[in-house]
């Protein structure tokens, strides 16, 4: 067994990135609604100050930074640790989740004269809990207090999805919250199971000690039925569609783009960094293949929808199952796995960026227009020309055409594909592709007819222009330099195991 | 003297332990809710005094005596209360049998 | 058999059972039982866990009970949210359906506020 | 055999035929009350286990106060139609074989779990002296896993802020609804006098023995909570309204105080969330006596709902 392990330089940073927002909670609860707003808006730059400062720390020592909280090595203690993923998640998350909350000034302020409002209330304490939620999923290396966080972070996404208060938002909510509740049950489960085989939930421990009995696999298979719960993958989608279609569009935009990939990151964390000791016994081969009915059941039926919001939040289902070709095509220890990592990766991201800039678009098309049929959008584009440049640069990501982190992952995930000699998942990547163009088409063909459209309100400036921003990112990820991948190397499992035993 | 009160103890338990007995016997085979009630509530009492005063010579400490009377009252508190509440129930028919 | 043996089988049966209510119940708050029970299911198999971590004067393993009283904490906040959704939708729509289309159903109908 | 076999798989085979009752019963009223028992049944398996603390705690909160949100929740729910339309024979077969899967992998992981069993418990003595405690469960709560724990307090605002956020705009600030009738029965008026001031000792004792007895902050404050359920119930005081500053204070202390002791100990200790050595346990049990402030308040709210009056009725 390997020394304790104890704090690095800059390990700080990562306790500070989980209280920053906790405090932020507490602080609102106490405050009440206004004080809520601000301090969830004025805490963002300091949050992204910490993002930027564990990348900067990752960079500079090349490998992971830790930290043993109450000063206790684990199996005793807890140890939080961050690699070159989690420093990338924690940006696109210090990203993101502030840029919703601008964008939700306008729907989620407090009523003049010092009164509390409950939207405003729930939504501002809820998108700080999503902060500190990802916060403690990203870097974490201790099972149970992941759990603990998938916990926080039901909590927090359930209310967001209902925060409009209409019927059909609690029947919503209610379906997502007993996904979410049999999800983190079963990966506490696989918990317990582990914990009973080998005495620790710590991740770099579990790593070294796991051997293949049934424990193993009963924990592997039920953690994994958990988390896919919560990520939505075919066929334990149901919830997703109407909890993030009637979600108001910036708590869509965080639920879409973020919160789903919390516990896609967990299944990661799982399979490459506690499991790859276990020999292959099949898995990897079954998430791809759910991955691939994911791709083609929610396009399909992201082509049939009526609504802009369902369609965009089906093709969310899509595009989830893209995410799980990262392991057939990023496990093991080949010379195609740093592409299909990579590629899994930048897919997070690139998906990420571009479906909350879609769902902050809808909404704008659903404050201006009073509706999101698609039927009904002929003419938009020229009412709304940089809503729809959104929507399209996000389509764009979405479709995977170049250039964009949309197309810079499927490339990446068809070059491993086919070195792999796997060519069933590169004709997954085209066919979802096709179809990604076939709703896209959709959405854009009747909105660039030159019919006379009117606006029920000019759509917010400052809305669109943050929008844009987080398509024009999602765009720019196609351009990431070496360097970029070069970080997400860091700390990498498969980098780890190649080394001497 | 100690063999005395081993007995005692012995003897108080298992007669305790008989109305519990009883009582659940009464639960499962009496016809209606209130005579269910009538015996349960009679054999806790009974059944629940006997086994602490059972357990009152091996309790060790006076501190501990104490708290098995304290813990006997305060079932007697509760459980007459709630006989009250259930019977009041069962006379406005709220409770399905 | 030892007692934390049959903890254990015990708790393998509550997860089935419960698993088999979850899906099969279509009433909301039966579902939640059925979570609960799942729930109690897999807090025993941390019971059996740390009763087999008694060591030398150790009874048992501290770690997974203390774990086990986070959970339960956490299931309970769990059921009140549950129920607290149940509660407002019953009253908003005079039944709780869960059927997964039945938000989008509502929604095409009505005119879009 | 010995005796305590037998009772042991006697107690097995009632915990899983009223788990299994409580599922099959068609009245949800009758589930309701099943699930009460099955949750006292369950704590007397926690005490086969050596787990006094979690028997307390599955007494308390697992079967006490979710009884009573249950309780009420089926009342309230029971003059519903059924929602949707009972599922088919198929889904049904398919449940049962996934269920009956699940059970069987589950029971065979636990059966082979590996020998001798890996245990913390001589880990977690060591640093007992550190902390001045005699509780290793509460130490492992309190200490080695503060973080989790503190993390935990805030999952429960979340809960509570979730709760809130269902209730109609217009009632926000205002109180939940009353737990129990207009005019309570005599009876429990009378009980909710007698036993509150009891048991709010007991709650408290129970906090102060945990440091190294079984009880602990949780227990401590799920009895607290009881108490106030009980006068709240007898319509002795009524839920607070909601927008109230002592009541948002109260209930954010336990995790807050938590939250800047864990920010003070790089000063004190050298790292987050560390107790400075000597110090160690007077500052656990402040820590503590916030924690059962917060949860004494907290469970009575989650059972108490949305506000659904406006503010000042």
């Amino acid at each position: 067994m390997t020394a304790a392990e104890t704090t690095t330089q800059g390990g700080a940073l990562l306790v500070l990135a989980i209280l920053l927002p906790s405090a932020g909670i507490l602080a609102s609860f106490a405050l009440g609604s206004r004080a809520a707003e601000r301090i969830a808006l004025g805490s963002a730059p300091i949050a992204l100050v910490i993002a930027l400062a564990v990348l900067a720390e990752v960079w500079r020592a090349g490998r992971p930074i830790v930290y043993t909280v109450a000063g206790l090595s684990p199996p005793l203690g807890i140890a939080l640790r961050a690699d070159g993923v989690s420093a990338v998640m924690l940006l696109a998350s210090a990203l993101i989740v502030p840029a919703s909350g601008l964008y939700a000034r306008a729907g989620f302020a407090s009523p003049p004269g010092g009164g509390e409002s409950r939207k405003a209330f729930t939504f501002w304490i809820m998108l700080q809990g999503i902060s500190a939620a990802l916060a403690i999923v990203f870097v974490s290396g201790d099972l149970f207090n992941l759990y603990v966080a998938l916990e926080l972070l039901t909590f927090a996404a359930v209310p967001l999805a209902c925060v409009e208060g209409r019927a059909e938002t609690f029947a919503a909510a209610l379906r997502y919250l007993l996904f979410a509740l049999f999800g983190s049950i079963f990966y506490l489960l696989g918990a317990a199971l582990l914990y009973g085989a080998f005495g620790t939930l710590d991740i770099a421990l579990l790593a070294e000690r796991i051997r293949p009995i049934p424990a193993v696999t009963a924990a592997a298979a039920l953690m994994t039925a958990g988390l896919l719960a919560k990520t939505a993958l075919f066929p334990l989608h149901l919830w997703l569609p109407p909890a993030h279609a009637n979600a108001p569009a910036p708590a869509s935009a965080v639920l879409s783009g973020l919160v789903v990939k919390g516990s896609f990151f967990l299944t990661v964390r799982l399979w490459f960094y506690v499991l790859p000791g276990l020999p292959a016994i099949g898995f990897d081969a079954i998430l791809g293949a759910l991955g691939s009915a994911a791709v083609v059941f929610g396009s399909v039926l992201a082509l049939r929808q009526p609504r802009l919001k369902l369609l965009v939040a089906y093709s969310t289902i899509a595009q989830i199952g893209y995410l799980f070709l990262i392991f057939p095509l990023g496990s093991g220890l080949h010379s195609w796995t740093a592409d299909g990592w990579n590629g899994g990766v930048m897919q997070v991201l690139a998906h990420a960026f571009a479906k909350a800039a879609m769902f902050l678009a809808a909404g704008l098309l659903y404050e201006s227009l009073g509706h999101d049929k698609i039927a009904k959008f002929s003419g938009a584009a020229r009412a709304m020309p940089m809503t729809f440049l959104t929507l399209g640069l996000g389509g764009l990501s979405l479709m995977g055409l170049p250039p964009s982190g949309g197309f810079a992952a499927k490339w990446l995930l068809l070059r491993a594909s086919i070195a792999s000699g796997q060519w069933f998942w590169a004709l997954v990547l085209i066919v979802g592709g096709l179809l990604a163009a076939g709703y896209m088409y959709r959405i854009l063909a009747p909105a660039l007819t030159s019919n006379a459209i009117s606006l029920k309100a000019p759509p917010r400036r400052a809305g669109e222009a943050i929008a844009l921003t987080l398509a024009v990112v999602a765009v720019a990820l196609g351009f990431a330099p070496e360097s970029f991948f070069q970080l997400l190397d860091i700390g990498r499992p498969a980098l780890m195991t190649a080394g001497p035993p | 003297m100690s063999l005395a009160l081993t007995l005692f103890s012995a003897l108080a338990i298992a007669a305790g332990v008989f109305f519990f007995l009883a009582g659940t016997v009464a639960l499962l085979r009496f016809p209606d809710s209130l005579s269910r009630l009538h015996a349960l509530t009679k054999a806790d009492n009974l059944g629940l005094g006997l086994v602490v005063l059972g357990l009152l010579p091996r309790a060790g400490s006076p501190l501990a005596g104490l708290k098995l009377i304290v813990l006997w009252a305060l079932v007697q508190l509760s459980s007459a209360t709630v006989a009250q509440l259930i019977g009041a129930a069962l006379r406005r028919q709220d409770v399905p049998e | 058999m030892s007692a934390s043996t049959i903890a254990g089988f015990v708790g393998s049966g509550l997860v089935g059972l419960g698993l088999y209510a979850l899906i099969v119940n279509p009433e909301p708050l039966k579902k939640l039982l059925a979570f609960n029970l799942i729930g109690s299911g897999v807090f025993l198999v941390f019971g059996l866990v740390a009763r087999r971590g008694a060591v030398g004067a150790f009874l048992f393993d501290p770690v997974p009970q203390a774990m086990v009283i986070t959970g339960i904490v956490v299931a309970f906040a769990a059921s009140a949210l549950a129920v607290a959704l149940m509660l407002r939708l019953a009253d908003e729509s005079g039944c709780i359906a869960l059927d997964p289309e039945g938000g989008t159903r509502l929604d095409d109908g009505a005119e879009d506020t | 055999m010995t005796l305590f076999d037998a009772l042991d798989l006697a107690l097995a085979a009632i915990v899983l035929g009223v788990a299994a009752w409580t599922i099959a019963a068609r009245e949800m009223f009758s589930a309701v009350v099943g699930y009460v028992a099955y949750g006292l049944l369950l704590a007397i398996v926690w005490v086969r286990l050596y787990a006094p603390d979690v028997a307390l705690t599955e007494a308390s909160i697992g079967s006490g106060v979710t009884g009573v949100l249950l309780v009420a929740a089926s009342t309230r729910l029971r003059r519903l139609p059924a929602p949707d339309a009972p599922p088919g024979a198929a889904l049904k077969i398919a449940a049962a074989l996934l269920s009956v899967l699940v059970t069987g992998v589950l029971a065979t992981a636990v059966l082979y779990l590996p020998n001798p069993a890996a245990s913390l418990a001589p880990e977690a003595d060591r640093h007992l002296a550190a902390t001045g405690l005699g509780n290793a469960v509460t130490a492992v709560l309190i200490a080695y896993r503060s973080f989790d724990t503190m993390l935990e307090k805030v999952v429960l605002v979340l809960a509570v802020v979730g709760v809130w956020s269902v209730a109609p705009e217009r009632f926000w600030g205002g109180q939940p609804a009353p737990l129990g009738p207009a005019a309570p029965d005599a009876a429990l008026v009378f009980l909710a006098r007698i036993l509150a001031p009891i048991g709010v000792v007991i709650g408290v004792q129970m906090f102060w023995v945990g440091a190294d007895d079984p009880g602990g902050a949780f227990q401590g404050g799920a009895i607290l909570a009881a108490m106030w359920i009980i006068v709240m119930m007898a319509r002795l005081t009524e839920p607070p309204p909601i927008g109230s500053g002592w009541l948002r204070l109260a209930l954010i202390s336990g995790p807050a105080v938590f939250l800047l002791v864990g920010v003070a100990g790089p000063y004190m200790a050298g790292s987050f969330f560390g107790y400075p050595v000597g110090f160690a346990k007077p500052l656990i049990l402040f820590v503590e006596a916030f924690m059962v402030l917060s949860i004494g308040v907290t469970l009575p709210l989650l059972v108490a709902g949305p506000p659904s009056r406006e503010a000042g009725q």
